[in-house]
């Protein structure tokens, strides 16, 4: 299994080993491995229920019952509750969204407290996403979907976390959203931060990543390089059940 | 002389003064329960027996220790606030997960058990408890005499209620409370540590009610029922209110003080239904009360 | 209880082999009516027929709570209410037993109506909250109310003659009076249960707006239930009235509402049984431990803590687990 | 002879304090001062707890008398609950001696040949303190009341006994019950200008009532305030400090006399406080039973309530008096004026003697309270 | 357009939240056998023209007619029994029903009242025939006795589909049926939906462009809480302005 971690040239800046994860009795993740280097973004494709969105929450330590090796730098995260692994740098956007219904929208960019220095600025956020600028003040569930995902990025970058996990960004998204999205994830990765995102629209996938680790049944089953993708597009499609 | 249906208008000052004076108890305790709801979803049937906790404590320390109302005003809602603390670890704190008419059910076993053990500690004729030097005797107005310690218990609970209201709605901590309510998870996710940020709201909001206990002592009897009744009570203002909404339990208190005292001059009989007409009457015209949010 | 011939119809194991469950309550029902039936030779008839009615009362209020998915903090206003009223009917006007018990009722049923119409626009903690708002305005109107009595409630209440003929005034010829109400009504609340009525009502409790969107008026189906489950607390507040002659505040108290919680959670909300086992249970314990004192309520208090934090299925509901049968 | 007296009263509740174990120990004094084990009577007691509600006591009592063979019932403070077994006892025909509750109906509308009301009642309290304090001058009232059938009679009766006395009554307000706050009514009764305000309430309400009335300075400011149900040890939960100066009527005090002072004492020893009425009640009531079965040779309630109005009754504690045919036992009755904080020399010296009222006025005479056995 | 032609019909249709218009001034026209989709910016207003339709929402403004009958102020139950059913976006089974009773709770409306609560629940045994039949349609014979809320997501799908179609509506509104399925689901569940479209009309909410481009015979584009355009798939897809707001320059 271990043959589904490339090589990289650095030490990773996140390795998961033979990271295992249940919901109550069912076990759905049986041994995922990753590495992700500093300033990546490699994304994770593969089915309904394949086990992604888990997958980003046992890094995050939200998932109750998890074991294996998560480290960040070579610090051991497993075991942590998921206020100290936040500490450590990593921020989740999640699948939802979770955007907090009963704080403005202002209330909801600054909930996250700052774990590390060298986050964004609140101006640097605005730059990149004017709307939130406009409404500041209204209710935070009352943005449009597009609107709330932004707002759910943007709140993750003031807090100095350098290794962002996007669930699905685009899900339920107007196709023009989703081309700005794009465009954000680009210029984040130009200023240094790791990502490791979640995605169902391969095409999107395939116009922002370095790296795309397949995952089936909670397994890591292929690596492709993004350069590779022309000549392995069979292959994935046959993976995706396209 | 002018009369307003039959009733001096000074007279009524006075009535309506009073009003705003019971008010300011339905505000204080109506207040802790929606803290405790809104930011926990539990109805905390407990808050009537920690509020007369909050009362008999306050008397102990003066019993056992001589330690006078102004020590009990700040040692008695930590004292108290640390027993819901207690309570929250290792009761409530398990019932998160499931539907929260088990939180209702769980409390109101706990205000069984709690008045029952006052009960038979101290049986239920109750402890007497003098208003403090400092403020004894009363003002007159020229309409009516108003004792000092009134005019205290209103100024204490609109400082109380504000700053609640402050803290929760105004503040970053008050962001975190809201936000872990909707989602803890996620909160939790940013770096917080938010069963803590829980466990503390909820001995915030016991504190509260103890708080309420400590004002009352002086001028309500003492006693292991003083709460029971009053929380029904309680209820009714935080429902008219809209549960959950700290502002409306804070203005619905002082404003059903108010009318309370109204109905006492005018039709002393219903003084203690009006309340619950009252709130037959919102809930018909406005179902989720008349500040609260519509799910 | 043979399938009933359905000419043709494919008709899977899976969905054949509940069909056995109705065989086990029957049996469970014959078992609790031969022991009802003999039990007043060798127990006190007074402490049975308590048991009955509250046995009753705690089946009803099970009814909206286990079934209808809504917990109501004020039913002792229906229990208390229709006391009140066959308490006055038998002693003012000298009404025959069943007529002052179906006067209760009928009270209960209209109470009910006008509460639960008020009550059934909100939900969950609310709708509680809610309904233990109009109990205590029924309690405060019987208090002060002149045909109650106030503080003394309605004593003495006479047991007349029954349809005018027999005359039960001795315990435990009343108590097969007792018997037959409570047992009938118990029967009534099963059959309801498992009616085309009961079937929407558990529809409606699983998923709400599905229920709406096919079409289904949820409101009137969550009032019906409520009526009913009001009616049929009324049915055994009025019968008790009858037994212990006497009709009182606590039976309208807010804390009796909290009793009936406790009955029907002590001894599975989700079962059928649950709620006379857990009337039974709280009826001796208050019965053995009354000289305890206040002590009695810390004991209830801690079932209630108990109950709430380790076994939330009951009694009756983990006897079931044990069995792999819905009780 | 084999004697089972059962002890009911409340245990947990408002009136444990001032009937409770109290009353228990009491009837035990009762039964050793008899010296029931010398003349071969032998009694046992039982007790619970009715938790103030009828239905309680109505279940206790049938059980008592229909599995236990309990012969009589004793205490039974909070007059629902009275009125519970007493219904109970005469459909069982055995004997209720009533020392805890107030209601006079008890002997009047709804008496019976079981029930002997042995300490106090609505009438007595409402006779004592109206006709008193208008003697005294305070013949202008205002009633604050409990608004339920209890408050209403107390009001009723004083009412009465107020204007029969030459006073007037100016209003009166009814609060509902419990009551919590009562600044808003005692402040209407203050402006009525009365001179007497009187509490038509009882247990925790009076004690509220009392407690805020001193808070406004009512009292200060020149108004009488009369307890019409108010007991020792309500006084005792007060502080004089609060209650001091209000005026009220009582059956017994520990103080009156070197007899009562040596009972209390010995009843202090196992009580850890001073009796109230109601325990000097259920011990002079209980006393007088066993006197009655010892001169009938039977335990029979017929012959047994027969020999208790042949007898002469007379005790330490509440001195002589006589059971009428209404059930009703009659004895002097003392009017008190709560001391000072100053006056007072120390824990239990509370009341000051301001009159007593004999028992052939004391009580309501036999022909006006409806009861029918009195032809 | 004729009135029979027009199943579903809204005019001027408002709807304004605390101040906030969600819905503005929407006219929309559904051809009787059709397939019509509603596609827009998040935000738009889709899901809110739903619930406006099949009364889950009050409207502010605007009338709505169904098969020419005015049905503005009735209540959302009644629509239902009109034969205009709506599925939801989440799961909605009946959870601890099995399969055969989820599909039979469908059936039984035609019962009429069902407040008869003294009769026994055999007399619904009458409906099992046809349960079964509704459940075999769907390909969920072998789950038939499960419990709903065991199946995974696809079947819950499948036998929402299956309650749903057991009334036998005129008109099926769906609202995002595709959200969050993967590419082999989706293409499963196109496939059902145009099967159940022989005889019925149906309107619903879509993100997937491909989707709605293979199953629509009308799309209508809602932005801002109006009508922005209106077509089938060529057209709308053309619309400069519903490239701008919507589909964006990138795409395709
Ligand atoms: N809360 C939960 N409880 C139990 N099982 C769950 C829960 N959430 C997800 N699962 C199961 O875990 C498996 C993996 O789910 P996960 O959400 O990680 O999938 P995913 O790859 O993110 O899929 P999707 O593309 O649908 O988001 C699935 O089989 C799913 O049914
Ligand atoms: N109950 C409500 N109160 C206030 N505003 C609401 C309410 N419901 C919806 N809205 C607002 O109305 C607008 C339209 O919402 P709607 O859910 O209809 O959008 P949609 O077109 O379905 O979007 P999406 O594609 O993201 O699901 C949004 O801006 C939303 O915030
Ligand atoms: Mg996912
Ligand atoms: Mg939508």
């Amino acid at each position: 299994m271990a043959e589904a971690a490339p090589k990289l040239d650095t030490a990773p800046l996140l390795a998961v080993r033979d990271l295992e994860g249940w919901y109550g009795e069912s076990h759905v993740l049986h041994g995922i491995n990753l590495d992700v280097a500093q300033g990546e973004v490699v994304t994770l494709l593969g089915r309904n229920g394949a086990g992604k969105t888990t997958t980003l929450k046992a890094i995050m330590g939200i998932l109750a019952k998890r074991k294996g090796s998560v480290t960040l730098n070579g610090r051991e995260l497993i075991g942590l509750p998921s206020r100290d692994i936040a500490r450590a740098g990593i921020a989740l956007c999640p699948e939802e969204r979770a955007i907090f219904s009963s704080l403005s929208v202002e209330e909801n960019l600054m909930l996250p407290p700052r774990v590390k220095p060298g986050g964004l600025s609140v101006e640097q956020i605005f730059e990149m996403f004017p709307n939130l600028k406009e409404r500041l003040s209204s209710q935070g569930t009352k943005l449009s979907g597009g609107e709330q995902q932004m707002l759910a990025i943007g709140r993750i970058l003031r807090t100095g976390a350098n290794l962002l996990l996007l669930d699905e960004p685009t899900e339920g998204l107007a196709p023009v959203i989703v081309q700005q999205i794009g465009a954000t994830i680009a210029m984040l990765k130009q200023q240094g931060f790791t990502i490791v995102l979640v995605e169902q629209n391969f095409h999107f996938a395939a116009s922002v990543a370095d790296r795309h680790y397949v995952i089936e049944l909670g397994k890591v089953i292929d690596t492709i390089p993004n350069a590779e993708l022309e000549e392995n597009i069979e292959k994935l499609h046959a993976y995706l059940g396209v | 002389m002018f009369e307003l249906l039959g009733i001096a208008p000074q007279a009524l000052f006075g009535q309506l003064l009073l009003g705003l004076i019971n008010g300011s108890f339905y505000a204080m305790l109506s207040l802790g329960l929606a803290v405790i709801f809104g930011l926990l979803n539990i109805i905390n049937f407990t808050h009537g027996a920690q509020y007369m906790m909050g009362a008999f404590v306050a008397w102990m320390l003066l019993t056992y220790f001589g330690l006078s109302y102004w020590w009990a005003l700040v040692l008695v809602p930590v004292i108290v606030g640390a027993s819901g603390i207690v309570i929250e670890r290792l009761m409530i704190s398990r019932l998160y997960h499931l539907d929260h008419l088990y939180g209702l059910l769980l409390t109101f076993g706990l205000a069984l058990i709690i008045q029952g053990l006052f009960r038979n500690q101290y049986g239920v004729s109750g402890m007497p408890y003098s208003i403090p030097p400092e403020l004894q005797g009363g003002t007159n107005l020229g309409f009516m005499f108003l004792p000092n310690y009134r005019a205290w218990v209103v100024v204490a609970s609109v400082v109380v209620c504000f700053g609640t209201w402050f803290l929760i709605e105004k503040t970053r901590l008050g962001a975190y409370l809201r936000a872990a309510t909707e989602n803890p998870t996620m909160v939790g996710a940013f770096g917080i540590n938010v069963p803590r940020l829980i466990t503390l709201t909820y001995g915030f909001g016991v504190g509260l009610a103890a708080l309420a206990g400590v004002l009352a002592a002086p001028i309500y009897s003492v006693n292991p029922n003083m709460g029971a009744d009053l929380i029904i009570i309680v209820f009714a203002v935080v429902v008219i209110g809209g549960m959950g909404s700290i502002m409306g339990a804070i203005l619905t208190g002082f404003g059903l003080g108010l009318v309370e005292g109204l109905a006492r001059v005018f039709y002393p009989e219903g003084s203690a239904v009006v309340i619950f007409v009252i709130m037959a009457i919102v809930l018909l015209i406005k179902p989720a009360g008349l500040f609260g949010r519509t799910a | 209880m043979t399938d009933q011939t359905m000419s043709g119809a494919p008709v899977n194991e899976k969905t054949r082999q509940p069909l056995r469950v109705p065989v086990l309550h029957m049996g469970i029902f014959a078992a609790l009516l031969i022991f009802f039936l003999a039990a007043p030779f060798f127990l006190y008839p007074v402490f049975l027929m308590k048991v009955l009615c509250f046995a009753l009362f705690a089946c009803a209020f099970n009814l909206l709570l286990g079934y209808g998915g809504l917990l109501s903090f004020g039913h002792a206003a229906f229990f208390g209410g229709a006391s009140y009223i066959s308490a006055h009917a038998a002693k003012m006007w000298g009404f025959t037993p069943e007529l002052a018990v179906l006067l209760g009722t009928g009270a209960a049923a209209v109470l009910g109506l006008v509460i639960g119409s008020l009550a059934i626009r909100r939900q969950g903690i609310y709708f509680a909250m809610v309904t233990l708002a109009f109990a205590q305005m029924v309690f405060f109107f019987s208090l002060q109310a002149p045909f109650t009595g106030g503080e003394d409630g309605i004593q003495a209440v006479p047991r007349n003659l029954l349809f005018g003929l027999f005359d039960i005034r001795h315990d435990r010829a009343f108590y097969f009076f007792v018997l037959a109400i409570c047992f009938g009504g118990v029967l009534l609340i099963y059959r309801i249960i498992h009616s085309p009525f009961g079937q929407v009502l558990k529809a409606i409790r699983e998923n709400e707006q599905r229920s709406i969107s096919l079409g289904y008026q949820v409101n009137r189906y969550k009032l019906a239930v409520f009526v009913i489950s009001a009616t049929l607390a009324g049915t055994a507040g009025a019968t008790k009235a009858l037994v212990f002659q006497l009709a009182s505040l606590t039976d309208v108290h807010w804390t009796m509402s909290g009793e009936v919680v406790l009955m029907a959670l002590l001894g599975g909300i989700h079962t059928i049984f649950g709620p006379i086992a857990g009337a039974a249970l709280i009826v001796a314990m208050q019965n053995y431990f009354a000289g305890f004192g206040a002590w009695v309520t810390v004991l209830q208090g801690a079932i209630f803590v108990i109950a709430v934090l380790l076994f939330r299925e009951g009694i009756v509901g983990v006897i079931g687990k044990w069995l792999k049968k819905p009780l | 002879i084999d004697i089972r007296i059962g002890v009911l009263n409340d245990r947990s509740g408002i009136y444990a304090d001032l009937s409770g174990e109290g009353s228990v120990i009491a009837a035990r004094m009762a039964i050793e001062d008899f010296g029931a084990a010398d003349k071969g009577i032998n009694v046992e007691i039982l007790s619970a707890d009715h938790q103030n509600r009828p239905d309680v006591a109505s279940t206790i009592a049938r059980q008592w008398y229909d599995n236990d063979n309990v012969d009589v019932i004793a205490d039974v403070p909070t007059s629902s609950a009275a009125i519970a077994v007493h219904e109970i006892t005469r459909e069982k025909n055995r004997v209720f001696i009533v020392s805890g509750a107030a209601s006079s109906d008890l002997t009047g509308t709804m008496c019976s040949p079981n029930t002997a009301h042995w300490t106090y009642d609505t009438w007595a309290l409402a006779n004592g303190t109206g006709s008193a304090m208008v003697q005294e001058g305070f013949d202008s009232w205002y009633f604050l009341t409990a608004d339920y059938a209890f408050g209403h009679a107390l009001e009723a009766d004083t009412s009465a006994v107020v204007e029969a006395s030459g006073g007037e009554v100016l209003g009166t307000v009814r609060h509902p019950f419990p009551g919590q706050d009562f600044s808003s009514f005692l402040l209407q009764a203050q402006a009525s200008g009365a001179k007497v305000i009187g509490l038509a309430n009882a247990g925790g309400d009076t004690v509220n009532a009392i407690k805020q009335a001193s808070e406004f300075g009512i009292t200060q400011a020149g108004q009488a305030l009369a307890g019409l149900l108010i007991f020792i040890t309500d006084v005792d939960a007060l502080g004089l400090n609060d209650a001091q100066g209000l005026v009220l009527t009582e059956a017994f005090y520990w103080d009156l006399n070197d007899e009562t002072r040596e009972w209390s004492e010995r009843f202090e020893a196992q009580r850890g406080a001073k009796p109230t009425m109601v325990h000097a009640g259920v011990y002079s009531g209980v006393l007088h039973y066993l006197k009655a079965v010892e001169h009938a040779g039977s335990k029979d309630a017929e012959l047994v309530m027969a020999a208790m109005r042949e007898l002469p009754i007379e005790d330490p504690v509440m001195g002589g008096g006589e059971l009428r045919i209404d059930g009703r036992k009659t004895h002097d009755m003392y009017l008190f004026r709560v001391k000072s904080p100053d006056e007072s020399s120390g824990p239990w010296d509370y009341y000051e003697h301001l009159a007593t009222i004999p028992a052939e006025t004391a009580f309501r005479p036999l022909e006006d309270g409806g009861c029918e056995l009195v032809n | 357009m004729s009135d029979t032609d027009v199943i579903l019909s809204a005019k001027g249709m408002t709807k304004q939240f605390a101040g906030f218009m969600a819905v503005k001034d929407v006219n929309l026209d559904v051809k009787r056998g059709s397939i019509h989709a509603m596609i827009g910016p998040n935000g738009a207003g889709k899901t809110t023209c739903f619930n406006l339709l099949t009364k889950f929402l009050q409207p502010t403004a605007g009338s709505i007619s169904f098969n020419g009958k005015d049905i503005t102020t009735m209540a959302a139950s009644d629509i239902a029994r009109l034969g205009m059913v709506r599925s939801f976006q989440i799961s909605a089974v009946f959870p601890k029903l099995t399969v055969l009773e989820n599909v039979r709770v469908a059936l039984q409306r035609r019962r009429g009242g069902n407040f008869d609560f003294w009769r026994s629940q055999r007399v619904l045994n009458q409906f099992d025939e046809e349960a079964m039949r509704r459940v075999e349609e769907v390909g969920l014979t072998d789950f038939a006795g499960e419990l709903a809320g065991e199946l995974s997501y696809g079947r819950k799908r499948a036998l929402e589909f299956a309650t749903t179609l057991a009334l036998e509506p005129e008109l099926l509104l769906l609202d995002e049926p595709m959200a969050g399925m993967a590419q082999e689901d989706i293409e499963r569940i196109s496939a059902l939906i145009k099967r159940i479209s022989a005889n019925r009309t149906i309107l619903m909410v879509e993100h997937n462009l491909s989707v709605v481009a293979d199953l629509s015979d009308k799309i209508t584009v809602l932005a801002r809480g109006q009508v922005l355009a209106e077509g089938d798939y060529e057209t709308v897809s053309n619309d400069p302005r519903v490239i701008e707001a919507y589909i964006g320059v990138g795409h395709g």
